[in-house]
């Protein structure tokens, strides 16, 4: 039996800087493994429909009629499965998670163009 | 390469003899390790044992009309989870329970959902 | 005389992580009976067989537990491979063992911690979850995830580790073992900590056979059950033996844990210097047909799977029995008698696990 | 002058998560994130709580629990959907006891995605949900005046 | 007209110090824990946000009590800080005491009234060394009253170093650490929830936190009276007793309601009581 | 004098009245009348003596000492006819009767009773315990008309005997007022003898199997008592060259002559204020009617015993004798405060509560310095008052909530707030700053730490056990408050009124619990302090400093629950938190297996940490202890 057997971590933590990570004023760079949002690049999409058959919570919702690849993220459990199944290797995982939202919005909205090269809208 | 696969025995029994099963089981010195069940066109309901890292299977058919069980928890009182749950979940009629939750086990909205049809009717 | 109190304890309880309910009947401070009452958490997942595929269930039995996510998930395979009859690859293998024993790691100092707060031991809990962040960094660096790994795949593991990342792993592991010391001294010597786990929530040898304890609770009680010891992953390639302690109290169980935080590091170790190089899965084709039982230790004791696959994408039959779900009749027996004020820290002897209980 | 925004004093209630974010929610509090720099203290008590934490989805079981909880917590408050579960349902969408999102119990004034949760996301959540409390306090003191 | 100085300081400067002692104690506190902790004014910022909360509770009753467990808490100080009879003093604080423990048996909610049984356990353990502790300082400086017994010219602790240990000891239940936080802690995680406190929201859990930090203050004066005869040693002397005190809370689990009542006893039994025996016999 | 003739007389008389009269209006007007009648006369007799010291009178009346002979020859023979039917093993209690009997015969016969000048006297003390005897006495008997209505109609089968029941009671008052103002020892021992058979009748009147054990044990203990007492006399008569049996010459002689006579008696006092080891009489009285109960812990009975003690407090002090008869209330105090945290019951609270209070007292006299003195005096009257009230509230409670357990009183506050306020009130009296009873107990510390014997500072040791004695007693009397202030959900107000002459008892006993902690000083300045002064030549009084902040403490006593009423209540009433299961707002919750469970609150009893039975045991084997040291060291 001892007493006080923490005594020591106790007062070397007291004396010793803290251990926090001073988010949000510090941010830490994310590894480059990190799963976070799912990101796409929608020029290279062929809109198969892969990903949104693949997706375990049905977070993504292909059309091809009108050449929209959405993703709700409120949905996404950012497993990477549609990553995996991508044919075209457009779709990866950023390192970064999806914000917090006040309202549920709509899905994030990818349109592909008819004329490649130009800007994807975001809604 | 290897694959791993856990040599397991299994029995099937009748409906009658689990409990002298169970007793004998249990005489022996093994474990009860779980009670699962499958609702198909009958009712499987396995017993596991364990005895020294050996594990032996015990499998009880019930017809899908009416099925009742004789309740094990005079051999193994740990049994009353697995049976409460078979009644919840699966709606065998379990008798002879030491603790017997009456359906209040787990609360849910749809009775005995594992049943081949699930009774609808909650609330 | 009407003496007697009756609390509801949970399923909103600061020291309950997760909801459980207990109804305590007290007599001044000390528990005549506890009734336990679960289902908070109840979901239904193994119904979701009917409307997810067998691969993708894998995703399903990674969510069971975020805490031992990574076993579940590598039970859940091993399950699917026992029945499929399917090569798992070397290296997958150690990986799989390399992984299940970090996750181990990590849950049993997140238990420590959860612990030292059961009994009001703030900062022991504060820097128990300190050194646990460490490891979640290497974690989160080798698996994509800090508390969902995300790794486990039918056939293998969907990561491979870098042998440079390898040793930088087992480097960081050897600066978390040295934290680790500290903490898990404590837990043994610390006058405090006896008076309030030594002689709390027995469960004598026998009980725990009879009630069908596992893991560290039934470990506690002086018996060697071990899962890991049927050698599946590298296990069989290792050396190694089942922690025990015979104490049978709290204060033996949290032993187990402490003893076997240092097994799983020098499993670490021994699994890191014998892997081999090769490919981390094998593509899986055609579907399940028939049943299997499979049976993996997790860092609170044995879980059984059990898959029976009818040759379709959907498996006819999913059914996990978690090591809580075990423990609970135990955690009854334990409750029977003691004090109000150690409720929590026997409740949690047994590392509860609601999520996985309940499904 | 209101002092909510710097002393959000929190509560955490266990829909059906998984335990991922659970231990994320707590794992807040502890060295390495230590949300008590911003005043947050976790204080396991809805009467004491400005801010309801909700991991999971909510089922048959727990729906009333949530809302008993939500109901005794004094104005201003607000609830943070913290993981998927929580804001949509997830993964256990599809099970036969889950009903969905905690919107569908009790109004949800921040939703915080991330399977699981991380813990820089739910600082990044906690304080955006601060703006919505310091609104509602605000809405709260002119009722109060104009009573 | 110097007494009335004395107590209207008390009644307006206790809680800022109560207040300040409370953020040092937290931020020393998260140090221990390797954390960077609140900010030093984190306590005036949580009771100024109580008292904008709504106020709910469970009766019209009890919010009611803890306003008088507020009013005897300053009424005692004052008694002290004007020098009064610091027998009256400790009888005082137990009024205020009881008033704390009859609102939180107010709401008849289990945590709560099981606090309320916790608090008055509490008190039951720490009462004799408090009036031991009285008795010491009599004893030694021939006088009930405070600004006697702060003007005595000798080093008190030096005769009553029993009683000051014993005093130690039961300053942990008074300011509601570990290993003695049972009734309500500043922890949430125990298993009473909040305990005593737990139906209080708003503005009465503000006027709690506001009596503790008189209580608090009210006890560091006690703590001052063992070094009174240089305020130079007192004040430093104070803070380490504090110090120490955070310190053992951050190195002690919380223990049972049994230990605390037997452990207390039996420190005021052994030190407390032998050093007042030989007080008796030595000093005439 | 006609005014103590006619405190003796007039009760006495009216006694035999209602032992005719049946219980009809036209008695119930005669009681109340006579109780006011008796106040009446005991303040009168204060009004009248109070200034004036020491008085004494000679009773002219022929052969007076012969019919107190016979009275005593008498009272003897009707106790031997009472044992017709006792158990074997009590077959102590006829010999104590005859060894007792026979000592005072010897006396008498041997014609060596000293005459006694003046056989009456009234002194400041006597004033108190009249007052004592005759306000709070008195509005126990107003109290016990209706009370004994209900009992009876509450226990039909009890046979209605209230004539036998207030003949004894005015008997008993008549009795106790013949102990205050006797100063012929002799007289003194009849009356003491006669208040223990009207304790023996009273505890008896149920009649039930319990009851009459209980009386009988209360009987023995006495009569063990009353023996040390009739060898007080017979030493007195026979031994001690002073020879006398007047009780002034007895106290002014001093411990040098008179030390052997008084510890004997004094250990007559000790049997009466049951005292451990002879507490479980008064602890057997619980089976009585309330009344009988308010009675001999509040103003007859046991106040006789530390009375006498009380009485010779200038002989005891300074002695070793007087230092273990302090050192017995001491322990007394110190183990009933800890049995009383074990009892649920609320009549057995009070009476461990009254033997612990007792115990004080009793440290206090022994001690006998004129500090301790002061404070014992002040303790015997805030206790009567505070404690007839108790007694009498629950006596209230338990006819309208059916049960005397503390743990039925939740929610008192809600359904009965007049009774609750009145308990409260009571409570307070007992044991809180700035009422009586703490002030007492302050005054008690200061004056034990600076008592000593031969320069031994041996008063520390008893003001070491008052301050662990002290906590358990903080600890019971709050626990009993939490549970009336408890508001439990889905109370109703409670139906039916508190009868008139109960509810006017209670409040006059409520007002003068709170009137003498107001007036305290008053009361100590006025007739406290010129008692002291009288034995000792000096006397202690409170500091103006600390009067004044008792007063602002009561005031604030005061004027923080009436200010409850302007207190704004506003208030967002919400569900008590049930860790989020709660059903309704009822205080109900989804248990395990779906059952809707009540949660409730009970007290803590610590039956597990303190055990009534050890500590009973372990308390009467160290109290015998005392008492033989007590005797053996009366010679050192």
């Amino acid at each position: 039996m001892s007493q006080m057997s923490i005594g020591k971590v106790v007062s070397r933590s007291f004396l010793s800087r803290p251990a926090t990570r001073l988010y949000p004023f510090e941010k830490r760079p994310f590894y480059k493994a990190t799963r976070g949002a799912v990101a796409i690049d929608i020029e290279k999409c062929i809109l198969c429909g892969i990903c949104q058959k693949r997706c375990p919570t049905a977070a993504i919702t292909v059309t091809k009629a009108t050449k929209d690849w959405q993703i709700n993220r409120l949905r996404c459990i950012s497993c990477g499965a549609c990553v995996d199944a991508c044919p075209k290797k457009c779709l990866w995982l950023e390192n970064m998670y999806s914000p917090a939202v006040v309202q549920k919005g709509a899905d994030d909205k990818f349109h592909q163009l008819d004329k490649p090269g130009l800007e994807t809208t975001k809604a | 390469m290897m694959v791993h696969v856990e040599e397991q025995s299994l029995v099937v029994v009748d409906k009658g003899q689990i409990v002298d099963k169970a007793t004998q089981m249990s005489k022996e010195g093994f474990r009860l390790v779980q009670i699962s069940c499958l609702a198909k066109d009958s009712y499987e309901v396995t017993y596991s044992f364990d005895k020294n890292y050996a594990c032996a299977h015990v499998r009880v058919v019930l017809p899908k009309d009416n099925p009742e069980l004789p309740s094990i928890t005079g051999a193994y009182f740990a049994a009353f989870t697995y049976e409460n749950e078979l009644q919840d979940l699966f709606g065998i009629k379990v008798s002879g329970l030491a603790l017997d939750f009456k359906g209040k086990f787990y609360k849910l909205s749809v009775k005995t959902p594992f049943a081949p049809q699930p009774q609808q009717p909650a609330q | 005389m009407a003496t007697r109190t009756i609390v509801p304890f949970g399923p909103q309880h600061p020291v309950l992580p997760e909801p459980i309910h207990l109804d305590l009947v007290l007599e001044d401070e000390k528990v005549i009976s506890a009734i336990p009452s679960i289902g908070f958490i109840h979901r239904g997942l193994e119904k979701l067989v009917e409307k997810k595929d067998f691969l993708e269930m894998t995703y399903v039995a990674e969510r069971i537990c975020g805490i031992c996510s990574f076993i579940h998930g590598q039970s859940y395979c091993q399950a699917i491979e026992g029945v499929m009859k399917i090569d798992v690859p070397e290296r997958a293998l150690y990986l799989r063992t390399i992984w299940g024993e970090m996750s181990r790691i990590h849950s049993h100092l997140l238990w420590l911690g959860l612990f030292a707060d059961g009994f009001g031991f703030e900062s022991l809990f504060m820097h128990s979850w300190r050194v646990r962040e460490k490891l979640l960094d290497l974690i989160e660096e080798t698996t994509g995830g800090r508390v969902i790994f995300g790794t486990a795949k039918v056939g293998g593991v969907r990561r491979d580790m870098e042998s440079l990342t390898l040793k930088r792993v087992e480097d960081e592991l050897k600066i978390i073992e040295k934290m680790s010391h500290e903490l898990t001294d404590v837990f043994k010597k610390d006058s405090s900590v006896k008076r309030r786990t030594v002689g709390k929530g027995v469960l004598s040898k026998e009980d725990a056979i009879t009630l069908g304890a596992v893991g560290p609770t039934v470990r506690g009680s002086g018996i060697a059950s071990d899962m890991r010891k049927l050698g599946y992953a590298a296990y069989g390639k290792i050396s190694w033996e089942p922690v025990i302690e015979t104490g049978c109290d709290c204060y033996a169980r949290c032993m187990v844990r402490c003893r076997e935080l240092y097994q799983s590091f020098d499993m670490i170790y021994q699994a890191m210097a014998k892997i081999p190089d090769g490919p981390v899965d094998v593509k899986v084709t055609g579907n399940p047909n028939g049943e299997y039982f499979a049976r993996v230790e997790q860092p609170r004791g044995e879980v059984i799977y059990y898959v029976k696959g009818n040759n379709t994408k959907n498996l006819e039959r999913f059914r996990v029995r978690t090591p809580t779900f075990a423990n609970v009749p135990p955690l009854v027996k334990m409750l029977g008698g003691c004090e109000l004020a150690d409720v929590p820290v026997i409740v949690l002897t047994i590392d509860p696990c609601i999520s996985c209980t309940e499904r | 002058m209101s002092f909510f925004k710097k002393s959000p004093w929190v509560i955490h209630y266990d829909g059906s998560s998984c335990n991922g974010c659970d231990i994320e929610v707590l794992a807040c509090l502890t060295p390495l994130y230590d949300i008590e720099r911003f005043g947050i203290i976790n204080t396991g008590n809805p009467k004491h709580a400005d801010v309801f934490l909700i991991t999971g989805t909510i089922n048959e079981q727990n729906l009333e629990v949530v809302r008993n909880i939500y109901n005794q917590m004094p104005d201003p408050k607000v609830v943070a959907a913290i993981g998927i579960c929580a804001t949509s349902g997830g993964i256990f969408r599809e099970c036969y006891n889950v009903k969905g999102g905690v919107d569908t119990a009790i109004p949800v004034d921040i939703y915080i995605p991330g399977c699981a949760v991380r813990p820089e996301a739910i600082i990044d959540g906690v304080v955006a949900a601060l703006g919505v409390l310091e609104k509602k306090a605000a809405a709260l003191k002119t009722m109060k005046a104009s009573a | 007209m110097k007494t009335a100085l004395c107590v209207v300081a008390w009644v307006v400067i206790a809680p800022f110090l109560g207040g300040l002692l409370a953020g040092v104690d937290r931020i020393i506190t998260a140090r221990m824990q390797s954390r960077v902790g609140p900010p030093l004014l984190q306590p005036f910022y949580d009771v100024l946000k109580l008292f904008g909360k709504q106020g709910v509770a469970v009766n019209v009753f009890q919010n009611y009590y803890m306003v008088c467990f507020l009013v005897f808490v300053i009424v005692t100080g004052a008694l002290f800080f004007s020098g009064g009879d610091i027998l009256l003093t400790i009888f005082a604080l137990a009024v205020a005491g009881v008033f704390f423990a009859l609102g939180a048996f107010s709401p008849n909610s289990p945590y709560s009234n099981i606090g309320a049984e916790r608090e008055l356990l509490q008190m039951m353990s720490y009462e004799p060394i408090l009036i031991i502790a009285a008795i010491g300082m009599f004893m030694v400086t021939k006088s009930w009253h405070v600004h006697d017994i702060a003007g005595f010219q000798k080093p008190l602790f030096v005769f009553l170093p029993g009683v000051f240990l014993a005093f130690l000891f039961v300053l942990t239940i008074k300011l509601r650490k570990s290993p003695f936080d049972l009734s309500t802690s500043h922890h949430g995680h125990q298993e009473l929830v909040k305990g005593a406190t737990t139906e209080f929201a708003g503005p009465s859990l503000a006027v709690i936190e506001i009596a503790h930090w008189y209580e608090n203050v009210l006890l560091m004066g006690f703590v001052y009276l063992f070094f009174a005869f240089n305020w130079v040693v007192a004040i430093p002397a104070v803070l380490v007793a504090y110090f120490i005190e955070i310190f053992i809370d951050n190195t002690y689990a919380r223990l049972t309601w049994h230990f605390t009542l037997k452990s207390s006893w039996i420190v005021a039994g052994v030190c407390g009581v032998v050093n007042i025996f030989l007080i008796a016999f030595l000093v005439k | 004098m006609n005014i103590l003739l006619f405190l003796l007389l007039f009760p006495a008389a009216m006694s035999l009245v209602f032992a005719i009269l049946p219980a009809n209006t036209f008695r119930n007007a005669l009681v109340r009348i006579s109780c006011l009648l008796i106040a009446a006369g005991s303040v009168y007799a204060a009004f009248v003596f109070n200034g004036q010291g020491y008085q004494s009178f000679k009773v002219e009346f022929p052969h007076i000492d012969m019919i107190f002979f016979g009275g005593e020859m008498l009272l003897s023979l009707f106790l031997l006819y009472k044992c017709i039917g006792i158990k074997k093993h009590e077959w102590y209690i006829p010999a104590l009767i005859i060894v007792q009997a026979g000592i005072m015969a010897y006396c008498e016969m041997s014609g060596a009773v000293p005459e006694v000048d003046n056989a009456l006297y009234i002194d400041n003390l006597s004033i108190i315990m009249a007052l004592i005897i005759g306000i709070i006495g008195s509005v126990i008997c107003y109290y016990a008309i209706s009370y004994m209505r209900d009992y009876h109609h509450h226990n039909p089968q009890m046979k209605d005997r209230q004539r036998s029941f207030f003949f004894i009671l005015f008997f008993f008052l008549s009795a106790m007022f013949g102990v205050v103002f006797s100063n012929n020892l002799v007289w003194l021992y009849l009356f003491w003898e006669i208040t223990t058979l009207s304790s023996f009748i009273l505890i008896g009147y149920p009649k039930t199997e319990e009851a009459t054990r209980n009386a009988y044990r209360a009987l023995g203990l006495n009569l063990l008592g009353g023996l040390g007492f009739a060898g007080g006399i017979l030493y007195l008569v026979k031994f001690c060259p002073e020879h006398t049996v007047d009780l002034a010459r007895v106290i002014a002689s001093g411990p040098g002559l008179m030390l052997i006579p008084v510890v004997l008696i004094s250990f007559a006092g000790v049997a009466k204020s049951a005292q451990m080891p002879f507490s479980s009489w008064l602890l057997g009285a619980m089976v009585a009617p309330t009344p009988v109960s308010a009675l001999l812990h509040s103003s007859t009975m046991v106040k006789a015993g530390i009375f006498i003690i009380i009485k010779f407090a200038p002989v005891l002090s300074g002695t070793w004798a007087g230092y273990f008869l302090a050192l017995i209330g001491a322990v007394t105090f110190l183990m009933t405060s800890i049995i009383a945290v074990t009892q649920s019951n609320a009549k057995r609270v009070l009476a461990y509560s009254t033997i612990a209070n007792l115990g004080l007292i009793v440290a206090c006299a022994g001690i006998g310095t004129y500090e301790t003195l002061w404070a014992a005096v002040l303790l015997t009257i805030f206790h009567a008052v505070s404690k007839g009230l108790l007694f009498l509230g629950v006596g209230s409670i338990e006819h309208k909530i059916g049960s005397r357990d503390i743990e039925d009183m939740d929610g008192l506050i809600v359904n009965r707030p007049g009774l609750a306020v009145v308990m409260l009130i009571g409570i307070l009296g007992m044991f809180l700053a700035p009422f009586g009873m703490l002030i007492s107990k302050w005054m008690c510390l200061e004056a034990f730490v600076s008592s000593s014997i031969f320069g031994l500072p041996t008063g520390v040791l008893i003001a070491m056990i008052l301050a662990f004695g002290s906590a358990p007693t903080l600890f019971f009397w709050a626990k009993w408050m939490g549970k009336i202030v408890s508001v439990p959900a889905g109370l109703a107000k409670g139906e039916g009124r508190v009868p008139g002459d109960e509810w006017t008892a209670l409040v006059v006993l409520a007002v003068a619990t709170v009137a003498t902690a107001a007036l305290f000083p008053v009361i100590s300045w006025v007739s406290v302090e010129p008692y002291i002064v009288s034995l000792y030549h000096q006397t202690v009084s409170l500091s103006q400093g600390n009067t004044i902040i008792m007063s602002i403490l009561l005031a604030l006593m005061i004027l923080l629950p009436l200010s409850f009423l302007a207190y704004p209540k506003k208030t967002k009433l919400v569900p008590r938190y049930l860790g989020g299961a709660n059903v309704g707002d009822k205080g109900e919750f989804l248990g395990a297996m779906g059952v809707v469970q009540q949660a409730t609150m009970r007290n803590y009893y610590l039956a597990g940490f303190f055990s009534e039975k050890k500590l009973t045991i372990a308390s009467v084997l160290v109290t015998i202890c005392l008492i033989v040291t007590m005797f053996a060291v009366v010679k050192l």
